[in-house]
């Protein structure tokens, strides 16, 4: 028997599902996860799809080892992925880190839940948004997407795999609950017509001798991405998660540091249009602006076309990336709008960021979470605001 | 080495209490362990049904003052939902 | 068109693979919009099982079941439990050997499981109430339906599936008028999935 | 002649939050049938009940910290020792169980697990297994017999399980024993026997799990697994059994010893304090 | 020999000295942790000092242990903390996140590297304040503070033992290498004139029936903060880490979600003005405000004096808690001030908050760490922007 | 007649970053001696240089990774084992050796080590025993004898250290050896053999710490320390020493047993693939 | 007046306690604003060893050495790595038998190992210098010193110390001018600290 | 049980070869142990340091022609700075 690596066709598929078929069909061939509600389907469906095509399924003892296992079998070249909720996440913040450090594309799902802690297993959250940002001590960079359908569990876990790639970055999917067990249409490209962005890769051939002659740590100023070597390849690299010069080697000096972390979050922040993803619904001459992303986002794009029905000229800009934040675009934005309301199942995060760049106080459609919040408060909110 | 777990009680007849068995009904999710095991074979599955739907034990017919008091299926109940008192009077 | 489904039974009834089914008949071979939804969790383990299903001509965003426009019990506990959440309208759907419905309230009933059981396979009792669940709601058509039977279950179960589906399918038809979803005007008050 | 009598309250009520009952786990599960064992222990113990504290992880068999109706942690998957470690150390006038999962112990929890015992930590650890984690839908996991199916293993399990007392001897427990769901009396006695041993105790107990583990391994319910048990186990009295064979295989007609491996007296753990400290 | 509990007097004393001697003089009994530079001198000289004084130190396994068995020996009734750096920090954020869920008050010192990953062991750094804010998974809220010299080493941890009691919470204290390893006077009051607030604690008996007749969550309107109940006290508690209601039952509806995620941050927010400590230098007249905090507040001060010198009026706010964040305070301060620098050891954390809450672009001092910043960048900045 | 010759190249200097020496360990240190044994066995060991890979985690001894001129991976504290893992089944063409520390192994990593040990992964670790947390300045760990003193023992350590090779066994290692800093040859030759022993291989070499361990424990320097392994160590041929003898004591009159501990023909972890897959 | 002293040697010589009493004199008994700082980290392990002191009449903000007013050096390779550093006015001490200055260069010297052993402690060399280095600059007293002696080293070796810290204070008398600092005048360029 | 550590050399006399010591100076940290355990004792202490100040090894007065290249010294010099060549010629 032989098995199909891509899906190609329509699917009534979970989202979860979704989200594994995206990763096969974008070439992950290694995932290393544990389980926890309610990510686990993602597991178990790549449990069994990752032996039909040749991959590795490794089920780990904790999310630690997970976070680690993905990012040495990056270095060996894979495509790689874990998938978690809230709790798993706090789990791989070091990891994630190291990750960021040594520059390892991977992608780590989080199908968020109601928290923190242990909270609300089966139900939904959006609150580890803002976690997804600053978790991991130290500053950094990273990218996240936020998925508010099973079509776009598989079109963004695509896109994760590639962004990944493109900058050396791990990508976070920051879905919920919601999207993660909600089954809908998803239409799976044929195999050529899906995206395969590569690695950048080293063009010289190694020189074999080592001791420093080779920098897999030097990137070039354009996009500030040095190309990725693998384990195996004859360069004897070195990997370190101490601060380290372009031959990565450690190198323990505040200026050493001030380059290497500043090139780090720059890389992307220079490459952000590459990267960023919105979706904007009415904006062309909304007065009101809608903020939302994930599962909350169908609520709100629902409460604006009923604001439109009553003639209201609210508009939703969906977040489809929630980092890097788009300044820029908010930048605009705030020139000739006014009032900015952002949903969210939680008590107010993203809606910061926009306080923040807007220079203006958002209102607030917040829930702590276990709930999707409905179009109704939305819709209030707009009509409150108008 | 001794097999171990098929001699839960001691059976010995002399001095044999009686059991009245006690059951929560609303608690059973008729799992049957408890009729299962019961060395007397006092319990069998009921054909009603209590608000969950489960059917839970009842004293099969003719068993009536079978029960030993041996609290086995207290003991293996995993819903704290049955359990024996030893009944007054005469023994066997 | 917005039409909220909830189909509710024990578990091991098959009732999560019934709304797969239908769901994608509706996704797919009609290509209307539709989600799925379920209970999650431990507190929804102890033996009930339910799925959700919204399918509309328009975008769907709220994906939640509020007041079904159908409700589909294979249980007493089910009906119980969903009969107050329904539309005033809802068509009510019930296994007439395992649920006895109020008084007064108006049921299309099927003995699903003595038809399966007569097909050989209490398995498929699912499956004869799909059947009778299409005929009935003319929500999607007989075709879809097969086949989505078709390209869902294991394919030496095929045959069996869609006889048991074409029972339930044909009880309709000859106990009851079809067509049932179009005549009933939505009185209900708007849930939040309305708006 | 006495039909069945119907009652509303059950003679160990007190020891557990009755007000919570019926309790979230399945038909047929065994974990209920080992909190009764460990709620009876407690009512034998002789110990105030104010003096019995439960710490659980997370996970079906952690849910034994919110029915137990004793001062009650259910805390982080995974960290029900280090913290119980805490708790104990602050107060050791309490008698500290850890009531908690194979998975939760074991997989996540595995390292906390080694060194409480190396430490010999005067905690009491109950530890349930049913080979699968049941609680997120019965995958498999560290105790999971190599084979078996499970919902990440739809091909059977690549890996080997733990031999848990052995790996517990190993890490430096003072006591370790291993019974079933039906070994009653004996995991009751035991778990008593612990409260009175000094030192890191780990009493493991095989327990059903019909929707996870059962599902998947042809095991229909939670009375064929009892049964199961009752025609396999195999009572081991004192070194007669490698710790080799210990490792569990429920799928094959081999022998499950179960009964007590370790009983050693090393001093527990005691925090250093200087004589005439305030 | 007896040993003395609070070392009343003038020392010369280590950062991390003074940190440990501070918890000792409020109380602290019980330390769990693992070493990690440059924390690790905390450790140290708790191993020496608790044995002497009655108190339990237990080096557990990894930060994880360490951060479960502080929760743990809270609920024992102890005075607890645990001392680490960034990476051991990003590995207690799950259990973090239960220590707020379960309202236990336990006290965690961040002495920050250079970072993000293993970075920069023995150099400095500030980049993990977002973390703290952020780390765990969820939204809740917590209380940090940052000394900038030994003297609050001592000080700010006495506080930080009595805030956590007082509101149920963790207390973070964000320092950093050079603070923690600086060398400088410490003066120690006498015992009676070390402040100890008591936990609250409930004032009935317990009734000894448990089954929910107690509510050890049922928090007074005037605080939010209940009273805590240890273990062993009769009440038959239980704490979970699952959304739980006011018994302390599992709960798991949004409505009790809502509920209760909503007071625990309202608890912080609620009794800001009693948490919060700024050091305001030359804020009376200030038109240009720096803001700082630890090592770099020192810098800052310096700077602001020098640029006092030259006539330019300049004022220091140094945060001396983070968070909360001084939110109203800034608002008014944004009423009359233009300017705004801020000088941190990372690109920009703090700065974030102050561009969100005072609404204008701030300018940022920023180094990504390893070495303290010196006044000189500070003073040009002031100048810059005269 | 000879006098010493000076040189600047060492015959081993192609299979380290000589650019990078002298390295950052004290004088005395044995994780030198040992990286030395590493670096040799690869020469022996007819796999080319380009396929052996090294991952260390944090510690002193985890800078080996840093100072090999191989693919070498510096990870985080505790964590090199689960990134050995991955990679080596990304690649398993590769030859991955962990090299670490007593306490990033057995500490904080222990989780990984006895889950990968477990599972059988084909994977070689060399575990640097000098019984203390030599990079943070000689702290107490898991393998510090009781009663030994650490800068967090001042009075002596309150814990019973690991016994790694029983422990080692007990979780489901394939090969368990221990050696000193002294059994050059032998630790070069173990390593060498363990690249032709599929699955998880654990090599334990005792080695002075002076600085950390020695200093708070009257040995010297690492000159002594070695002294210390010539006199004391005995070497163990196959089952003559019971597994609760080889706990290590290095203050005491005992004998420090060393030898190959385990050596079993475990397949090693494979996950699985289907026939015919892609 | 802000002042930068920095002491440095080699492991073993007991350079970090005379950093500590010093800096206790200053800080405690003569009520001056002081900082002492150290370097950390593997890469300082080679065998070296340095504590850096800063004092002052008024706060101290940056508290880092970078040109020191009074330098000791206790090794050649602390001469070598730290000569350069030093302020162009600054006071150079150096271990007579143990550093070799250059030629050109005025530095003050003391055979305080010699002095040590002949005490019966080469332990003590470090307070033999640090006695010489009071006189020598006058930056804090012979008595606060003392009493940061009585305060610091265990007490049974407090008269050995103080008798150490008398020779080595004795001989700058004897073969220097004392209260050097207050006549020099600091033309260095202002470092960040100095701002 | 047998003592190992004790006889890790073969020291049987017929057809030693001859060793020409080699150090790289500054990679020295002179911690003796290639001085202590060679067991032809050929090696000493020098007088001299390196840069860093440690005192390497040197040859022994009377050793020059000792070393039986048993490489045992660079086998345990932690430091990859201490290693022997054969020397050509005559064995003793
Ligand atoms: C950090 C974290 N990871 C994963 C989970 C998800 N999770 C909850 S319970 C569980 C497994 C429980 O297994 P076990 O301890 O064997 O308990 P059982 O349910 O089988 O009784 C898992 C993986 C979690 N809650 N937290
Ligand atoms: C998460 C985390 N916790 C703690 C540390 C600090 N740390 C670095 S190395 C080390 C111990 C190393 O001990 P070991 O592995 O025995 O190596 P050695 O230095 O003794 O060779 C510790 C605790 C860290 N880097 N990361
Ligand atoms: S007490 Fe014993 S005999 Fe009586 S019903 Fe229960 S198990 Fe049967
Ligand atoms: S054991 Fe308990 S739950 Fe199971 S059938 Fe008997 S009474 Fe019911
Ligand atoms: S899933 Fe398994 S362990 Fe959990 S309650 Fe059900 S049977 Fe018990
Ligand atoms: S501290 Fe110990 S382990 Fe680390 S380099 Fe020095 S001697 Fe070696
Ligand atoms: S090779 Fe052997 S004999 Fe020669 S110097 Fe080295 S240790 Fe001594
Ligand atoms: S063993 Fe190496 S480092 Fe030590 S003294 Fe000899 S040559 Fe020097
Ligand atoms: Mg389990
Ligand atoms: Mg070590």
């Amino acid at each position: 028997m032989t098995y199909r690596t891509v899906l190609t066709g329509k699917h009534f598929m979970h989202g979860d599902h979704a989200c594994a078929e995206g990763a096969i069909a974008a070439g992950c061939r290694f995932f290393g996860g544990y389980p926890i509600t309610p990510s686990t389907e993602i597991a178990e469906r790549l449990a069994r799809r990752l032996p039909e095509v040749g991959g590795v399924f490794i089920q780990m003892e904790d999310e630690l080892g997970s976070m680690a296992a993905i990012l040495g079998a990056s270095c060996g070249g894979k495509r790689v992925m874990t998938a978690t909720s809230g709790p798993g996440l706090s789990l791989m913040m070091e990891n994630l880190g190291l990750g960021v450090m040594l520059e390892v594309p991977c992608v780590v799902v989080d199908v968020q839940r109601g928290s923190p802690s242990t909270g609300l297993p089966t139900m939904p959250g959006q609150s580890d948004v803002m976690q997804a940002r600053w978790g991991s001590h130290g500053d950094y960079a990273l990218v996240a997407y936020s998925p508010w359908s099973p079509q776009e569990m598989f079109d963004l876990t695509v896109l994760a795999f590639n962004i990944a790639d493109r900058y050396r970055v791990p990508v976070l999917l920051m879905t919920d609950e919601v999207v993660g067990h909600m089954v809908e249409r998803v239409i799976i490209p044929p195999e050529d017509q899906i995206d395969h962005w590569p690695r950048k890769r080293p063009t010289g051939r190694p020189s074999g001798s080592g001791n420093g002659s080779f920098k897999p740590f030097s990137a070039e100023e354009a996009d500030l991405v040095p190309p990725m070597v693998h384990a195996g390849e004859g360069y004897r690299l070195h990997f370190t998660g101490l601060t380290h010069d372009e031959r990565g080697y450690p190198d323990m000096t505040a200026e050493t540091h001030q380059r290497l972390v500043t090139r780090l979050v720059e890389k992307i922040n220079r490459n952000a249009d590459q990267i960023i993803r919105i979706d904007p619904y009415y904006m062309d001459d909304a007065q009101i602006v809608v903020v939302a992303y994930g599962c909350t986002a169908r609520s709100a794009r629902r409460a604006v076309r009923l604001a439109r029905e009553r003639g209201i000229p609210a508009g939703l800009l969906r977040l489809v990336s929630l980092w890097p934040f788009p300044e820029q675009l908010f930048n605009q934005l705030a020139a000739n709008i006014e009032t900015f309301i952002v949903a969210e199942m939680n008590l107010g995060q993203m809606a910061l960021e926009v306080e923040r760049v807007t220079k203006r106080p958002v209102k607030g459609v917040f829930h702590a979470g276990g709930e999707m919040i409905a179009p109704e408060p939305i819709l209030k909110a707009i009509i409150n605001n108008e | 080495m001794e097999v171990y777990a098929r001699t839960p009680l001691d059976l010995e007849r002399m001095t044999v209490p009686r059991g009245q068995v006690f059951i929560i009904l609303e608690r059973c999710k008729g799992c049957e362990i408890c009729i299962r095991f019961c060395p007397q074979e006092v319990l069998q599955v009921s054909t009603g049904t209590n608000a969950k739907g489960y059917h839970y034990p009842e004293i099969a017919p003719g068993k009536e003052d079978a029960c030993v008091h041996c609290q086995f299926c207290a003991l293996v109940c995993p819903e704290f939902a049955i359990f024996t008192l030893e009944k007054d009077g005469d023994p066997a | 068109m917005r039409k909220e489904i909830r189909i509710a039974g024990f578990g091991g009834q098959g009732v999560a693979l019934t709304g797969r089914i239908l769901g994608k008949a509706l996704a797919i071979y009609d290509g209307l919009e539709t989600v799925m939804t379920q209970a999650y969790g431990p507190e929804a383990r102890g033996g009930a099982s339910s799925v959700n299903l919204v399918v509309s001509d328009h975008e769907i965003a709220y994906p939640f079941v509020q007041q079904p426009d159908i409700l589909a019990a294979l249980s007493q506990e089910a009906y119980t439990k969903f009969r107050p959440s329904v539309k005033p309208s809802a068509i009510i759907i019930i296994e007439q050997d395992l649920v006895t419905p109020a008084s007064d309230d108006e049921c299309f009933a099927i003995p699903a499981t003595r038809i399966a059981e007569e097909l050989g396979r209490r398995i498929v009792t699912n499956i004869v109430m799909l059947g009778f669940f299409t005929a009935l709601t003319e929500l999607t058509t007989r075709h879809s339906i097969e086949k989505a039977i078709k390209t869902t279950v294991k394919e030496k179960t095929i045959p069996l599936n869609l006889q048991a589906f074409a029972a339930g399918y044909e009880y309709a038809l000859s106990n009851f008028q079809p067509h049932l979803l179009d005549t009933r005007e939505d009185t209900g008050a708007a849930g939040a999935g309305q708006v | 002649m006495a039909s069945i009598q119907l009652s509303n309250q059950h003679p160990l009520d007190s020891l557990i939050r009755s007000d919570r009952l019926p309790h979230i786990w399945c038909p047929g599960c065994g974990i209920g049938i080992i909190m009764r064992c460990y709620a009876q222990a407690i009512l034998e113990s002789g110990i105030s009940q104010e003096k019995h504290v439960v710490v659980s992880g997370i996970g079906c068999s952690g849910r034994v910290a919110g029915y137990m109706n004793i001062d009650s942690y259910h805390t982080t998957h995974g960290r029900a020792i280090p913290f119980a470690v805490g708790l104990k150390l602050a107060k050791p006038e309490l008698m500290v169980t850890v009531f908690s999962g194979d998975g939760d112990l074991t997989a996540i929890g595995g390292n906390h697990l080694i060194h409480a015992a190396r430490r010999n930590v005067d905690i009491k650890v109950v530890c349930v297994n049913n080979f699968n984690y049941g609680m997120t839908g019965g995958q498999v996991g560290p105790t999971t017999p190599k084979g078996a199916r499970g919902t990440t293993a739809p091909y059977g399990n690549p890996e080997l399980p733990f031999n848990l007392p052995y790996l517990m001897g190993a890490a430096g427990a003072n006591y370790v024993s291993r019974w079933t769901t039906i070994h009653v009396r004996q995991t009751k006695d035991d778990i008593l026997h612990s409260f009175n041993h000094p030192g890191f105790t780990f009493i493991e107990v095989l327990a059903p799990c019909p929707i996870g583990f059962g599902k998947s391994n042809n095991i229909n319910d939670g009375l064929e697994e009892m049964e199961l048990y009752r025609d396999r186990c195999v009572l081991v009295s004192d070194g007669d059994v490698r710790a080799e064979e210990l490792t569990i295989d429920l799928r094959e007609e081999r022998p499950i010893y179960v009964g007590n491996f370790i009983d050693r007296d090393q001093p527990p753990y005691r925090p250093i304090h200087l004589e005439n400290a305030q």
